[in-house]
């Protein structure tokens, strides 16, 4: 029965069957900004079936009791536009917005930024920073993981029997909390991270309370820094403290060397940056 | 194989494309409809700029059936037979292009903005057409031209 | 008389064209039938083809025409040493060097063909550093050496007035290096050509060149009308061509073109595609795709250059000794040239009495470098004016200060023993300084540009 | 901690081939309604041939700017014209095409000498019409004209023009020859900031001075001064192709990860165009499209050397280059001191 090339399932029960049929053939489209440049190299390959995930309805964005979902085909455009989004939860706006091009955040969606896992993925590392859950959904029901255990995941684990990234779960900001991001490019339009940092910490006076920094571009995925729980974790975020930070939180990272920049460079900017979040939310 | 049923300037068609085409290659190859230019196929030039149900996108990053249904308007749907879009009018009195290859992108990529924020900051400007790359003029006439065709079409002109 | 045009800002001519898109660019042009290209390009920097097999590709559904060395009539080319082959036949001297053409149904098709063909290259060892490239035992980009010889001498020299006597002069000695990368002129649009055979045996090409009749020479020869080529017209050519094509059968269309600053000189798209043509009878079109511009078409050259200046405490460059060496690449393409203008020119806009320059030609396995804007001048600027910053530096002084005391005046020589008439720079330099408010001492105010006093 | 600099650069340029030998020909012919074609094989790739060789026709012919169709498009039909390069074309071309339409013009003279009882010396081309010097009244429309050597005497009512250069080689022991046509000079002021912790250099703003020996068109002229400043900018700080040079490592494959200025890249950009004639050119014009992307690169370098203190002679100028050449310095001063 599945003779077609391109299917564009209606609702999630379709979606589901049709993955589950389908099997390896499949190849889930949302934004296609990714997916396009591969095409686009006008290769043949008869035997994958594009299955079109944009009529889902999982273009969300809406705020409940302190939660924000974000459905995993609203579009970085979308995101960045979004009055709530920009109130509740600022650092993801930005991140968003700072992502390729105008006409690239209009069709590019968070979930393609998660599922691409790219090594500066900007809006992975934000969504890590804001403890983000993401929401995969099959017929067996829903599974929920936080996102760095969903990229450290192999995909046949988190992505079995039809499963598809449904939304992201996102606690918004309270007062207390305070965020920061710095991301250095090679230009300043329409350019990839070299490196990314951001972070989210509820601030007692100047006392650092759950803090969530994440570095981007420093390893294979965007992480969560574990030296800056250690060393900030319920203590005052003093210039010495975050010097420290800046130097231990090295031993994490596994820059690489590439076009864009060295590893030597990306290690001296990443501290620079880590300070310089710090400071935002000093 | 696939049918498509897309608006392209105001007039329908229905035809039958590969699963994996692009719009941009939609318009160009089975359209001929030649404005949005082909300057990468990666999405990072923006010589291919149409506006799709309103919004700016690249037609080369843009699966065609993903926007079934859909309404197009290419540089050539921009000011309708005869007539200049004030934007259009702008590009050529502020000699806004050099070799012209890029200026289809770019009025597609202003006529966005304006669309949508009639009076822009100069950065809002350089903002909205930063994924749309020019190697000849520099930018200075192409931005000087939004901001003109932002004036003219506060005050309501631009006729050919 | 008053101006009526010139001297006003008129409307660009297809100024109109451009906005309405109603402009039309080769990629733009649609001629039923036509067929898609696309090359096998060598996946190695350095090598020699031991096996080339078409005959799977040639069978593929949708394949019209492969193409090889075999089927070039006159398969060497070159502006201004004839080194270069449209198709490789046995050594590749760069990564991407292309070895065979397709031509299909569809660029889908057209790939699928490439990975079709059966390519055996015995891997060499390549040289990429061009100080490396100039020693004795270096691996050979090609059998003649690696560095292009001028004369008897393996650099262009161009001096005037007498070097030593200058530096004897010198209160300070002021050396230094300076490199200058390789650019890609990245115009928006990339290589097209679309080759159409005609009615009495013509064929018109669509073309991106930025100089019809100065690519139209190069396609003749390759096509087998080269002064000094015996016509060796393959068998395998299919259509009913007459046995060669000369000047007249060939007719370039294009004259608007989406930029080029310089990358749409040499020969890129139009061999093949025109090979391809006369192969399959059938209209053929060429686009590069990104990756191939940014890849394997002409470039930037790498410049690496080392100034030496014999200058005195009260400001006056009294000897100037320049060295150059132009990375090449694999290809002379337009290099010797290139290096000519630079040697020109190099030494700057300044009075120099004393000034020697060597510039050497050095071939790398790299992509042969090409024109660009600014052709061999623009990294000697670069040099220069970092230079005189520099110089400016050791003596204290103000870089503008030095500059006006050594600018070039009516009739100041080159190092070519050119002798020089408009020259402007000192009251461009005076200009300068009011636009951005930089004080001037009223001394340097004064100068003009008037022939210095002997 | 962001430090400002400021850097200049001066540049001069030679109009046309290095080496000389190149010419272009040129063909401009009357219509009957007093209109004209410019037939000539010269390419436009956007630096405004199409534009400023039709501006320099109607001046000759006095004719209006929209009444010269510029043809230029197959070697079938159109004459010779070496290329768009070398900064050549509004020079070689322009003089070509001015030489085209004098001679067209001269046909008209002759042709209307005897109805308006003059000589064609006498005779002069202005506000489309063919009208003897200093007498106005005494004229003729220049369609009529044209109509009358046409329809009438079944002239060709065409001019051909040319213009080359010998072919300069040089001498093989001293490097003498002469490859001048003429010069055109630039200044430029470039300002940057440093990020001393990034690295980052952001280009904050450039003026430039042009000579330029006689502005065509100057909003062309203009355009391609601000794009090739814009373009030299873009090489001081963000372009290579060999990022790993001389290792072939890491070579870009797309324009997003070749990186050249974007819109929001530019900075402040102010020109200035100055006229000094060139005594052949046409009405005094030099060649500048090439030499507009000189002078940036080595002002961005010395306007980081004011800012920083350090050298950096190997563009781009990456934010890793600042950092490392800093840190060089520092390590210099304590050695110092």
């Amino acid at each position: 029965m599945l003779n077609e090339t391109f299917y564009s399932p209606g609702d999630l029960g379709q979606a589901w069957s049709l993955l589950s049929d389908l099997g390896d053939k499949a190849i889930i489209i949302a934004g296609g900004t990714d997916l396009m440049v591969r095409f686009n190299r006008h290769r043949r390959k008869r035997s994958e079936i594009l299955v079109y995930v944009g009529k889902l309805g999982l273009n969300v964005i809406e705020e409940t009791d302190g939660q924000m979902v974000i459905g995993a085909c609203a579009s970085l455009a979308d995101i960045t536009a979004s009055t709530v989004v920009r109130q509740k939860l600022p650092l993801l706006a930005r991140a968003c917005g700072e992502m390729a091009s105008p006409a690239v955040r209009n069709a590019a969606t968070l979930g393609g930024n998660l599922v691409t896992n790219a090594r500066t993925a900007d809006g992975v590392a934000a969504l890590m920073a804001l403890g983000a859950v993401v929401v995969t959904a099959s017929a067996a029901g829903e599974t929920r993981m936080p996102v760095e255990q969903f990229v450290s995941t192999p995909r046949r684990q988190k992505l079995a029997n039809g499963g598809i990234v449904k939304q992201f779960e996102i606690p918004c900001l309270t007062a207390d909390e305070k965020w920061g991001w710095e991301k250095l490019k090679q230009r300043q339009g329409d350019s990839r991270s070299i490196l990314s940092v951001s972070v989210r910490a509820r601030m007692e006076g100047d006392i650092c309370r759950s803090i969530r920094l994440v570095l981007g571009g420093m390893a294979a995925n965007p992480f969560v820094s574990k030296t800056a729980v250690q060393l900030l974790e319920g203590r005052p975020l003093s210039p010495n403290l975050v010097d420290r930070v800046a130097e231990e939180i090295l031993s994490e990272t596994d820059a690489g060397t590439d076009a864009r920049a060295t590893a030597w460079y990306r290690e001296k900017a990443a501290q620079v940056l880590v300070r310089r979040v710090l400071t935002q939310i000093a | 194989m696939p049918l498509l049923e897309i608006k392209v300037n105001g007039r329908d068609h229905q035809l039958v494309v590969d699963a994996t085409a692009s719009l941009l290659t939609v318009l160009r190859e089975h359209l001929h409809i030649t404005g949005p230019k082909v300057g990468c196929e990666t999405g990072d030039c923006g010589a291919c700029s149409v506006l799709v149900d309103g919004k700016l996108r690249r037609a080369c990053l843009t699966n065609a059936l993903s926007v079934q249904g859909a309404d197009v308007v290419t540089v050539e749907g921009v000011g309708g037979s005869g007539r200049l879009h004030p934007i259009q009018k702008a590009f050529y009195e502020n000699h806004a292009s050099q070799c012209g290859f890029c200026t289809p992108g770019m009025i597609m990529a202003s006529k966005a903005l304006l669309d949508e924020n009639p009076n822009p900051t100069e950065m809002e400007i350089k903002e909205a057409l930063a994924g749309n790359l020019c190697r000849c003029t520099g930018y200075i006439n192409i931005i000087r031209a939004v901001k003109d065709a932002a004036e003219k079409m506060a005050h309501g002109g631009g006729d050919r | 008389m008053t101006l009526k045009n010139v001297g006003k800002s008129k409307p660009r001519y297809n100024g109109l064209g451009h906005v309405t898109g109603e402009a039309r660019y080769v990629d733009d042009i649609f001629v039923p039938g036509t067929l898609a290209v696309k090359a096998l390009r060598s996946p190695v920097h350095k090598g020699i083809i031991r096996k080339l097999d078409i005959s799977k590709a040639e069978k593929l559904p949708g394949v019209y025409g492969v193409i090889t060395a075999a089927d070039v009539p006159c398969n060497t080319y070159g502006y201004l040493t004839l080194d270069q082959a449209v198709l490789a036949d046995k050594a590749v001297r760069f990564m991407g060097e292309p070895i065979a053409a397709v031509a299909a149904d569809t660029v889908e098709i057209a790939n699928e063909a490439l990975d079709l063909i059966g390519l055996d290259i015995e891997q060499q060892t390549p040289v990429f550093d061009p100080l490396e490239a100039m020693k004795p035992d270096a691996p050979k980009v090609r059998p003649e050496g690696n560095v292009l010889m001028v004369g008897n001498r393996p650099y262009r020299l161009v001096y005037n007035g007498d070097i030593e006597k200058g530096f004897a002069q010198a209160d300070e000695i002021v050396e230094n290096e300076f490199f200058f990368p390789s650019q890609e002129h990245a115009p928006m649009e990339t290589q097209v050509s679309l080759a159409v055979p005609e009615n009495n045996s013509r064929l018109t090409i669509y073309t991106v060149t930025q100089g019809m009749y100065f690519l139209l020479k190069q396609l003749q020869r390759i096509l087998g009308q080269g002064d000094d080529v015996s016509h060796r017209w393959s068998e395998r050519m299919q259509y009913s061509f007459r046995g060669h094509l000369g000047f007249c059968d060939i007719k370039y269309v294009g004259g608007n073109v989406g930029g080029a600053f310089g990358g749409k000189t040499e020969l890129h798209a139009d061999g093949i595609a025109a090979l391809l043509a006369l192969k399959t009878g059938r209209p053929c079109k060429w686009r590069w795709t990104r990756e191939e511009e940014m890849l394997y078409s002409a470039r930037h050259s790498p410049w690496r250059m080392t100034f030496k200046d014999g200058v005195t405490k009260d400001g006056r460059i009294v000897a100037r000794k320049v060295f150059s060496v132009h990375d090449a690449g694999a290809y002379t393409g337009l290099s010797s040239y290139v290096v000519d203008k630079h040697a020109f020119y190099v030494a700057g806009p300044y009075y120099l009495p004393n000034v020697e320059v060597k510039c050497s030609v050095v071939y790398t396995n790299r992509v042969p470098t090409g024109a660009i804007r600014g052709f061999g001048v623009t990294p000697g600027t670069y040099a220069c004016e970092i230079q005189m910053n520099m110089i400016a530096e050791r003596l204290g002084m103000d870089p503008w200060e030095l500059r006006f005391i050594n600018a070039m005046r009516n009739g100041d020589q080159l190092a070519t023993r050119t002798k020089l008439e408009s020259v402007y720079l000192l009251e461009t330099m005076k200009k300068l300084a009011e636009v951005v408010n930089h004080p001037l001492d009223e001394k340097y105010a004064a100068l003009t540009s008037d022939p210095r006093e002997a | 901690m962001k430090k400002r600099g400021k850097g200049i650069a001066m540049a001069f340029y030679p109009t046309g081939m290095g080496g000389g030998g190149d010419f272009t020909n040129a063909v401009v012919k009357i219509k009957p309604d007093g209109t004209a074609d410019l037939i000539i094989g010269s390419v436009e790739l956007g630096q405004g041939v199409s534009t400023v060789l039709p501006q320099m026709v109607a001046e000759v012919l006095g004719i209006e700017y929209e009444q010269v169709k510029f043809i230029n498009d197959n070697t079938d039909a159109c004459p010779i014209c070496f290329g768009s390069f070398a900064s050549r074309v509004t020079y070689f071309a322009g003089n070509a095409a001015v030489e085209a339409a004098t001679n067209a013009r001269q046909k008209l003279f002759e042709i209307a000498a005897p109805d308006l009882d003059a000589p064609p010396e006498l005779l002069e081309a202005v506000d489309g019409m063919i009208r003897v010097k200093g007498r106005p009244e005494k004229s003729l429309p220049i369609g009529q004209v044209a109509m009358k050597g046409l329809y009438e005497l079944h002239e060709f009512v065409v001019g051909t023009g040319t213009f080359g250069r010998p072919r300069s080689i040089p001498d093989p022991e001293t490097g003498a020859c002469n490859p001048l046509v003429t010069m055109a000079w630039a200044a430029t002021q470039i300002e940057v900031e440093v990020d001393t912790e990034t690295g980052v250099v952001k280009i904050l703003d450039s003026k430039s001075v042009y000579d330029v020996g006689k502005a065509i068109n100057p909003e062309l002229v203009k355009g391609q001064v601000e794009g090739g400043a814009i373009m030299g900018m873009s090489w001081a700080i963000l372009e290579n192709l060999y990022p790993d040079y001389p290792s072939p490592k890491f070579q870009p494959r797309s324009l997003g990860e070749y990186m050249i200025s974007t819109a929001m890249d530019i900075p402040e950009i102010e020109t200035v165009i100055v006229e000094c004639p060139s005594p052949e050119g046409p009405w005094g014009a030099k060649g500048i499209g090439e030499m507009t992307a000189n002078p940036p690169a080595p002002a961005v370098v010395n306007a980081v050397h004011d800012a920083i203190g350090v050298w950096i002679t190997d563009i781009p100028i990456t934010p890793e280059k600042v950092l490392r050449a800093l840190e060089k310095k520092k390590g210099a001063e304590r050695n110092g001191a």
